[in-house]
């Protein structure tokens, strides 16, 4: 991973509080947890049943029957517990799940998110992300700020099928952390080399740049 | 990282009911009731409570305590055939009683710990536990809608807790337990040990921890607890 | 229990196939399974979580944390399991209990079923007794045949609030066996020094008696 | 009393699939997936079934055997994303796929074994998963209407079984299984090992053997049930 990458995962792991329950999406998100301090009181979910999420494991030391919804061999700690796929969502849907942290193809100045589909193309199935995107207290996305080819992720509307309707509060990308607000996208940090103009540059919508210095990741 | 404590002392924990609040409490009969919860509810005194519990235990034991020192303005229950006192209550109209077949009552506060609106249900068509229900037509057949209960605070009783508060119950002081501890914005559990984290086997948690709030262990049980001589 | 009754119930249990899941509701049907062989493979199931009940123990042997949904202290066999009052009724109501045997203030010749509620008597509210009614594969009723004033149990329609409407297919009473039919209340069996003129007179609905000889319990 | 033994010849259980039923099989990636039993049911050879499962395996794995046979007519799933060939058999029009939110297909199936229509569940409205699916408004507030799922049969993997059927599962291979044991007319599992009834103690019964129709042990396990090395 890029310096740069690295370091936006180790801000959005200050992001998690500690005590909070916390999802981690498939992709950047699960590298949060690599930035998170040995004996940090946090207890990590996962959508196919656990809570008290371990180290994944490497194949030669895996439990055939311990994987997270990504599929990674995972492992447990002192206190976690296992449950079906009702209770999982059961934690999910009725306000157990403090933050989920989401990758996405494209975020919206509403909080609107798309992460799922791209027709023609993708079309794999939503699996838990509508759930999680709809019903975690707080959610946040891990992306890259501009797609492969160069293209805005942050948009003033979402193009694609939509995940959940003004879910999103942060964002955090390799340029910046973006607050969603009733005045749309906000610049509240910014990668260190990387300028305001940059960052209005590859956003596609209206950015709010705050008249003041801006923190640094 | 490793998972928060939960544990506190039960007064502090119970000072968070206030007045008006809707409290579910576990238990079906005896087993799996949290008689010291309550007990610290009484001292506590917060007044005009709904309470949520399968039955109304039997006089002087359990909620009786609440139903006796008026704390208590209505309750969603099943059956209060073992407790005389709050039948006449009710009959005296000082206390409002919801009835709710059984396993509905089961199902619409499981349905409020997993966020969902309703269950459409064919029980009770036919009789006067249906009267004045909505009602919703799905491929051809009428279904009542019984919607989700949530409370305030839920008072749970397990046999064994660890200190993140992951719960195991024993025997049919399982009941209403489980599923009361996943439909409340507060759950406090009292648990008869309280372990070590991972001393409470993961397959065998029957209530994540991730929805307990406050935990305290009991020290020796009181006689409410024991066996009934009728 | 008088000998007439003990016959009544003996002759109830003979109604429990091999391999049955039976709900025994509280009252007389409790006693029916004293009339069980005691290697009989039958799974006994009560509403308050749990499947596979042993025999009823005196307060000295009791399990302070172990009832059956009548208050009674039970015990369990090998293989008996302990669940929540979710799952306790998805059994009810998912059609896994093959048969349930209940008590009853009146029963219509329809098979309406009423024994929950007296206005103005006896409201304790209906616990189980309605999920149980509606949903077992088959509902069987235990009653005197009529009550302590003499009054019939079986009529025409019933006068109190309903359980269940169409419910019952047979009914155990301390007079005779009588099935639900379309054509109304049919005598199928009839106890011991009972005539068939004796139950008409005690049925409140009209009686179909067969021009045959009936077994006698 | 004692109840009743369970075990059949998995052939024999097997056996009883028709074609054009629905099967709903339990797993979430391999854990929790019954490849033995899906083993028998391509032997079985069983044409045009609707499949409920929350993935469709792997290549070469799992119900990827009965997609690639040709037995699999229509599959309710919530993410197909780690089998491609299932996504081709879905793009050429081969297979029919009903894509569901994932906690929204476990609770369709929990309601099909809990005897409830359906549940009214905010999950996806304003997305295109709501589309021409029916609404309901209870207490002002808009709610879609997911029904109940229920399956002519359901293939169940257990760590643990009795001989009655009880079962219990370990760690994430518990997923799905738990609710489909409960949902379908006849429930068929496969266990790792089969222990003499009472071994298996009461407080940790997953499964209740009441819901299982026919119990098979597993001898020694192939290898689609170990860690996967990709």
């Amino acid at each position: 991973m890029s310096d740069v990458r690295d370091r936006m995962v180790a801000r959005a792991a200050r992001e998690i509080a500690p005590g909070m329950v916390v999802n981690l999406g498939i992709g950047l998100p699960t590298k949060v947890v690599n930035h998170l301090p040995a004996d940090f009181p946090v207890c990590l979910h996962t959508e196919n049943g656990l809570t008290g999420i371990g180290p994944t494991l490497p194949p030669e030391k895996a439990d055939r029957n311990l994987i997270d919804a990504g599929g990674a061999y995972v492992s447990t700690i002192p206190g976690s517990a296992f449950f079906d796929s009702a209770t999982s969502f059961a934690i999910v849907r009725s306000g157990r799940l403090d933050l989920t942290m989401l990758g996405a193809f494209e975020v919206s100045a509403a909080g609107d998110l798309a992460n799922w589909r791209i027709p023609g193309k993708f079309s794999p199935g939503v699996g838990g992300g509508i759930e999680l995107a709809q019903k975690a207290r707080r959610v946040v996305v891990l992306t890259t700020h501009t797609d492969r080819a160069g293209n805005a992720k942050l948009k003033q509307e979402c193009s694609l099928p939509l995940t959940a309707r003004a879910c999103v509060s942060r964002i955090f990308t390799d340029m910046a952390v973006i607050d969603i607000t009733a005045v749309g996208f906000v610049l509240v940090e910014i990668a260190e080399g990387v300028s305001a103009a940059d960052v209005v540059a590859a956003t596609d919508a209206p950015l709010v740049v705050p008249d003041m210095p801006l923190p640094t990741f | 990282m490793k998972l928060p404590d939960k544990r506190r002392a039960i007064h502090d924990a119970i000072a968070e009911i206030k007045d008006g609040d809707t409290v579910m409490i576990g238990g079906f009969g005896v087993p799996g009731t949290p008689m010291t919860l309550i007990h610290a509810l009484v001292d506590h005194g917060a007044r005009n409570l709904t309470l949520i519990k399968n039955d109304a235990n039997e006089p002087g034991m359990g909620i009786d305590h609440l139903l006796q020192s008026g704390q208590v303005a209505r309750l969603i229950t099943t059956h209060l055939g073992l407790n005389c006192n709050a039948i006449a209550l009710m009959n005296s109209g000082k206390l409002a009683v919801e009835f709710n077949a059984q396993g509905i009552l089961a199902e619409r506060i499981r349905a409020g710990g997993a966020g969902i609106g309703a269950i459409l249900s064919d029980i009770g068509i036919g009789t006067e536990l249906a009267d004045g229900k909505q009602v919703v037509e799905m491929q051809g057949k009428v279904y009542v809608v019984e919607p989700a209960l949530r409370a305030d605070v839920a008072l749970i009783h397990a046999d064994r807790a660890d200190s993140f508060g992951n719960l195991a119950y024993v025997a049919t002081a399982r009941n209403f337990n489980p599923l009361m501890a996943t439909a409340a914005d507060c759950v406090i559990a009292e648990a008869e040990r309280v372990l070590p984290l991972g001393q409470l086997r993961a397959d065998d948690v029957h209530t994540p921890g991730v929805f307990v709030d406050h935990l305290t262990e009991l020290g020796e049980l009181s006689k409410e607890y024991a066996v009934v001589r009728r």
